[in-house]
């Protein structure tokens, strides 16, 4: 199964990308899975895993590491927000 | 067109007009507005760039505005969140709160900052004479956020 | 020239406009407007005579936004207040606080806006279908003062 | 001695005058003294004594019933407030 991932602000900046479509295995079903399976490929990407206070949407909404994904889903990792 | 994320300017007082037009039924009218200061955590500010993710910053303010409206009786909102590049003295962003009375027109007000400052993503990044760098998030944003948890 | 008492107009956004004019220390803008509403206590209003005490309304003012100034580290403070006959949807009253932060800006707004309330020599007279009446005083807004005396 | 006393609101209306110059007994050292001193004119002016939750002034300055009162001070009396 297939989504789109995106990347925002210092995340962005430490990775070098905005974002990226990625095929997940049928064993990934949560963003908590999602963000291993980028971490695991090393180099830049473990910044992914190693980042303190880690927010993440699905969908376009704050969700939780338990939070199931699904395909053609949209899930976006960054930092805490600091709007306003 | 409660919720405007732009990178223009915005108008205090005509903001607040066109939300009071025809009506005679609000009493109190609480506002918000964020600005650039020119100095930060000890260093000095010349500009800051303000990141958003599309789409979900919209949802969240319209999220946010429908909590504060179901929690307290009010009557109209008007949210405006600036992004892109701004400058020290520049407005960042705005809250009116239109309601009957005033307890519920500054609660209303305070919360939709509260949360808007913890929920809605944007990312602020300063520039100053140490270089570029990214605002880091306040504990007392987050606490400010969870006392209205609190049945407040 | 933080506060006024008189019979004309305001316009809010050149309030703010003249408070924070060449600051860029300025984070936090909150303000309250108060507007004559056509409906109070279940009857039609269809215009408010304000009547005050001059001289003491301008010292109790000054007072009550010493008390802000004493108790919160905010930056400026602008207060106007009409005295005169006004119709619905006309503006009574404006609070604008500036400081760094909000959450002083927007408890020293709703502090001289209680305060305001209850210490400030101002009168209401509404004018409604079965007659004027002077405007009874609300436990509320002692309720809303006193709280701020228990180190809130 | 001489004090000057204003009325403002409901007040100044039920006794039908703005305020008033008057000549006080050297008896009358407080606010209590002084409401009780017009009130006991008798007619009009014991809606001085009957209004609840009168408030009053000396000088400009909100005062309780036991204020001092001395020659040359401006007393007020009024309503609770209900501005703003």
């Amino acid at each position: 199964m297939k989504i789109k991932v995106l990347y925002f602000a210092a995340l962005r900046e430490a990775l070098g990308s905005p974002g990226e479509t990625i095929e997940l295995p049928e064993s990934a079903t949560t963003l908590a899975a999602v963000r291993a399976l980028i971490a695991g490929r090393g180099g830049d990407w473990d910044k992914l895993a190693q980042m303190k206070n880690l927010r993440a949407a699905v969908n376009q909404r704050m969700a939780e590491p338990d939070a199931a994904v699904a395909d053609g889903d949209e899930v976006a990792f960054f930092p805490p927000v600091t709007g306003g | 067109m409660s919720v405007s994320v732009q990178q223009a300017d915005f108008d205090i007082g005509a903001e607040i007009d066109a939300l009071l037009a025809g009506r005679t039924d609000v009493g109190a009218v609480a506002t918000f507005t964020g600005l650039v200061r020119d100095v930060n955590d000890g260093s000095g500010v010349h500009a800051m760039t303000l990141e958003h993710y599309p789409g979900m910053t919209e949802a969240a303010l319209e999220d946010i505005v429908a909590q504060a409206k179901a929690r307290w009786d009010i009557l109209a909102v008007r949210v405006i969140h600036r992004v892109g590049t701004l400058q020290p003295a520049d407005r960042i962003v705005l809250v009116v709160v239109a309601g009957s009375h005033r307890g519920e027109a500054f609660a209303a007000c305070e919360f939709i900052m509260d949360y808007l400052k913890t929920q809605a993503p944007f990312w602020k990044r300063e520039d100053t004479p140490e270089g570029s760098r990214w605002v880091d998030a306040r504990e007392s944003d987050d606490s400010a956020a969870e006392r209205w948890k609190q049945g407040g």
